[in-house]
């Protein structure tokens, strides 16, 4: 049993629903799935496994935001990217006493996303202007915000023919007359 | 002085020879200004100044009408009085000191008994007037200058003294133009090379020159003491740097390298000082090659080197010339 | 002076930054001093803030391609390199061998740039105005040779998915060898200039110390991490374009402090110059660019791809709902983890020694804010 | 007391090490060009602004006012204006403006250009006092080229 079955053995275990993924489709090995509590506990286990924070991120999508993390190991190459849904109250347990480094990535998917993440040393803005609290820019706008599965490769599809598409440029690509002449 | 009256030929030579060295001391910012920054260019594989004048040479011309040209802006927190003094107290006192040095046997506004006494007296003041400029400018950055110059100073004093030292033990004199009488037949820099060195190196920290620029260490402190001066005040602080230098570099030249000694010139008691000037500029040369080589050292770095090595190195040689000029 | 009346001690706050001469860019650092001793060193980031990750969703990938190369603008070509993967690896497309080949070569040249640049920045914040100016003569030549491939200097837009815009030519084979030549005889000269001065040794040996455990911690990359004894370079480890074709090594230190990092960097740009030998000498002919349709949309779903850049792990995330554009591009950039154990690292050295560190770290701010 | 000593001689000697390299530099010639008295040979392949290319046959420019080049700027900072003159059966071209202040010169008009009608210019000694100044008009331009 190599270390990375032995890894899924145990996220199993958390519990949390572990994928194997092809990583020459993907660019990571594993896909694992929390619910929001699992979160520290899933940090825990990969710390203790020696594995680094790549980052902490978020994706708006119907009905909630969901908080992808991004995990490497320096002894073995098996990359982790594990997805959490945020909770109805719009928050989430912060990893930032467990990877120090999240403490920044957390702050920034605040900015970006409002997502307050319970038990953080200091959630103040750390890129936007802090008289900018509610800008939260990376938010999808009604229009534009997809369910979840809409996001998702099916299980097994291999990667889509490559035929030239017949379908036209899309229209916001039109630019702004009025900033030219 | 008192009741003595001076004679009108002695008059007339002192006034002569005050207006040159004023001149030397302002011609010379403008050429070792020049110099710096051409080497400079040299040592990084590039021409230095080129456009102003042929190869550049009016480059400090150009920078002077300019920084005359700019307005004096004094921060509103500043100490305003100290602000506006601490360029002129920068420059004023190495410019005096000036009085006692020979330049050649007549070349000199006054031969001082105690010349070298006033010399290390005057010295001292220049961290004075870094500490005032960096007080009075009420910016932290300004602040830290001001007092790593003061320690820095402090420090580097005593081997700059010790080593002067060595060299009085041996002349049994303060007075400048006997000590460098005293090098007719062999320069003290044969006898006290040791000494030599050690002055050379507190010297160049005594004037703040890389790697000993802490005071200043544009890459830490942005400028140091002189971060919040501009204009005119500014290039004060850049007439004293020089100065300084040529300061410094003199008395290496008038203790250790024979000061106007050299062959023989028509009217030797003037024209020597060509001897004494090539000697100081090539030291002077000496130091513009040590700043645009090396990285800076660190604060702590510089009074461990001081007091762990430049002091005792001195405090030995010192006692050895002792006993060497008692036998 | 301020001071902080909370604080037993008597210490008060500095603003370092955003502009001063050695945060290279407009990072500012707030500094609780203690006299010349630095109690906590927070930075503040974002006065470069872009909102890239918000540009990579409102442009096509095609778009995006050149806004790719200004994250990091001083190894541009490859932080390009990762967005072409992450665009080829989700399309399925494939560079011909000959580009993947270009691409190496170009993206190990431009990791030389930018690691002279490091080399001269970092000791001009140690004080040593000289060095630049040798490092800048050696890192012209590179971009001499990488604006007659690419034409331009610093802000590449050269790869292409499937391929390369132009492909390289007899002039350019001689020229990078000659490059190589020279700088290899250039080492002798910064050993001599640099690596040897009691000063700079004095500087930068045991000043902080990086540790295994801080880079798994905060998820510090790049020559930082190397320079602890860890042998991770995405290069070696999750190989990417032909890489694992070529025979090099990741250099690596053992303690850990600055004159290590500096160490492995110089004997990275040796192990750079080697990758690029191999290529040149193995360089296959054929096309540069395959055919690619016109239109292609990128498929529902979502990869990941990391790229080793001259900084360490730069990895882009894109999500996509099989629209015209992204739905979500996360970057990760290597800047902002390494930045981030700044005020563990810098405790209680000197203000000197924080600039030394800040150096070390080869910051480009852009990169850290996006 | 002996790592005392042995330290300040290899410091010393490093130190003579490196005046030793400045000293070199200093009697080796200046590796930097006189600009603007001389200037170097600018590489064929560089990317300045784009131009409209002259067709050598027909002497005037190839652009048939597709927009492909103006619907992939990543900046968008084309604008192509295309009429159909009356009785014609092609669009012709009336407007072409690159607007260079927000111009990344990524190529990649050039590349999409189906009648190889752009190219790189040149040009690369640029200074204005507006930013209007760089609103190109590069149908203009290109007319007035012999």
């Amino acid at each position: 049993m190599n270390k990375t079955d032995q890894l899924i053995e145990e996220l199993s275990r958390l519990p949390a629903a572990v994928n194997r993924v092809d990583y020459r489709q993907r660019g990571y090995h594993l896909e694992v799935r929390l619910q929001a509590g699992q979160v520290p506990a899933f940090a825990g286990l990969l710390r203790q496994r020696e594995f680094y924070l790549v980052f902490v991120s978020a994706v708006h999508v119907s009905p909630a935001i969901e908080i992808i993390y991004q995990f490497a190991c320096f002894a073995q190459p098996c990359r982790i990217l594990a997805r959490s849904t945020v909770a109805a109250d719009g928050t989430l347990p912060s990893i930032a006493n467990i990877f120090h480094g999240a403490n920044w990535h957390e702050r920034e998917t605040r900015d970006m996303f409002g997502v307050v993440f319970t038990g953080h040393p200091g959630l103040e803005p750390l890129l936007l202007p802090e008289e900018e609290a509610d800008l939260k820019p990376l938010l999808k706008e009604e229009g534009a915000l997809k369910p979840a599965d809409q996001i998702r490769r099916a299980p097994d599809e291999e990667v889509q023919d490559t035929k030239p598409s017949t379908t036209a440029e899309p229209g916001a690509k039109k630019p702004n007359v009025e900033h030219r002449q | 002085m008192g009741t003595t009256i001076l004679l009108p030929p002695e008059l007339l030579r002192m006034v002569f020879t005050a207006v040159v060295v004023i001149a030397l001391v302002f011609l010379n910012s403008l050429i070792l200004g020049y110099v710096e920054r051409k080497l400079a260019g040299r040592f990084q594989l590039r021409p230095g100044p080129m456009e102003v004048g042929p190869h550049g040479i009016l480059q400090l011309m150009a920078d002077a009408v300019k920084l005359l040209g700019k307005q004096f802006i004094i921060p509103q927190a500043a100490n305003s009085p100290l602000f506006r003094l601490a360029p002129l107290l920068a420059f004023v006192p190495v410019g005096a000191s000036f009085i006692v040095v020979p330049l050649s046997q007549k070349l000199q506004v006054r031969d001082l008994d105690v010349g070298l006494v006033f010399i290390v007296a005057v010295m001292a003041l220049n961290m004075v007037a870094t500490l005032i400029a960096g007080w009075a400018s009420n910016n932290k950055y300004s602040l830290f200058g001001a007092m790593r110059s003061v320690a820095q100073s402090v420090a580097y004093e005593i081997p700059l003294l010790l080593s002067l030292v060595a060299v009085v033990l041996m002349t049994h004199t303060f007075n400048m133009q006997e000590i460098v009488l005293s090098q007719d037949n062999i320069w003290h820099v044969v006898q006290q090379p040791v000494a030599f060195l050690i002055y050379f190196i507190a010297g160049m920290a005594e004037t703040h020159r890389a790697p000993f620029d802490l005071p200043e260490a544009e890459s830490e402190l942005t400028a140091g003491f002189h971060t919040e001066f501009s204009g005119i005040r500014f290039s004060f602080f850049f007439l004293a740097e020089y100065t300084n230098m040529f300061f410094v570099g003199s008395i290496a030249v008038v203790l250790f390298l024979g000061g106007w000694h050299g062959p023989q010139l028509p009217f030797m008691d003037y024209s020597a000082a060509v001897w004494f000037l090539l000697k100081v500029y090539s030291l002077l040369l000496v130091m513009i090659w040590v700043r645009w080589t090396f990285p800076r050292v660190r604060f702590d770095q510089l009074l461990n080197f001081c007091w762990k090595y430049l002091t005792p190195i001195a405090l030995v040689n010192l006692l050895v010339t002792a006993v060497v000029v008692k036998l | 002076m301020t001071t902080n009346p909370d604080n037993q001690q008597q210490s008060f706050f500095l603003n370092m930054g955003p502009q001063h001469p050695s945060t290279h860019g407009v990072l500012r650092v707030l500094l609780e001093m203690d006299g010349e001793y630095v109690r906590d060193a927070e930075p503040v980031i974002g006065y470069g803030h872009r909102m890239q990750e918000k540009l990579g969703e409102s442009r096509t990938w095609k778009g995006f391609m050149p806004y790719s190369a200004r994250l990091d603008y001083v190894g541009a070509l490859p932080c390009s390199h990762g967005f072409i993967g992450l665009i080829e690896r989700m399309t399925g497309i494939e560079a011909p061998p000959r580009a993947e080949y270009i691409r190496v070569i170009t993206s190990e040249l431009n990791r030389i740039a930018s690691h002279l640049l490091w080399l001269g920045a970092f000791l001009l914040d140690l004080g040593a105005f000289t060095p630049i100016m040798y490092t800048f003569d050696d890192r012209e030549q590179v971009l001499d040779i990488l604006e007659d491939v690419t034409g331009s200097r610093l802000t590449y837009c050269y790869f292409r998915v499937g391929g390369v815009s132009r492909d390289i030519d007899e002039p350019f084979v001689e020229k990078t060898r000659a490059f190589i030549q020279r700088l290899r005889s250039r080492f002798k000269l910064y050993d001599d200039l640099v690596t040897g001065n009691i000063i700079f040794i004095k500087r930068v040996q045991d000043i902080v110390q990086f540790t295994p455990d801080m880079a798994m911690r905060y998820g510090v990359t790049g020559p930082i991490l190397r320079s602890t004894g860890i042998r991770y370079d995405i290069r070696k480890n999750e190989p990417y374009s032909v890489y694992p074709e070529f025979d090099f090594e990741i250099p690596v230190g053992e303690t850990g402090d600055c004159l290590e990092v500096y160490r492995v960097r110089l004997r990275e740009m040796e192990q750079s110059l080697r990758i690029i030998e191999q290529a040149l000498d193995r360089l296959p002919q054929g096309p540069v660019l395959a055919k690619t349709p016109r239109q292609l949309k990128l498929p529902q779903g979502d990869a990941s791809f990391a790229v080793e850049t001259a900084r360490g792990e730069l990895s882009y995330y894109l999500i996509s709902d099989g629209g015209e554009t992204p739905y979500r591009l996360k970057i990760r950039t290597p800047s902002f983890s390494n930045l981030s154990p700044l005020s563990e690292l810098c405790r209680n050295v000197l203000l000197s020694d924080l600039v030394m560190v800040l150096g070390t770290l080869d910051l480009v701010i852009p990169e850290i804010d996006r | 007391m002996k790592q005392y000593f042995s330290l300040l001689f290899i410091g010393t000697k490093s130190l003579l090490v490196g005046l030793g390299v400045t000293f070199r530099a200093l009697l080796s010639p200046a590796v930097t060009v006189h600009y603007p008295r001389q200037k170097i040979a600018i590489t064929p392949n560089f990317r300045g602004h784009t131009l409209l290319v002259k067709d050598r046959s027909t002497g005037r420019h190839r652009c048939i006012a597709c927009m492909m080049c103006e619907r992939n700027c990543p900046s968008n900072c084309i604008t192509v204006v295309g009429e159909k003159p009356e009785g014609a059966t092609k669009k012709a071209l009336t407007a072409y403006s690159l607007d260079f202040t927000r111009c990344s010169l990524c190529g990649i008009c050039v590349e999409c250009c189906p009648t190889q009608a752009l190219d790189f210019s040149d040009e690369y000694e640029l200074a204005a006092f507006s930013r209007e100044a760089y609103h190109y008009n590069l149908l203009e331009q290109v007319e007035k080229t012999a």
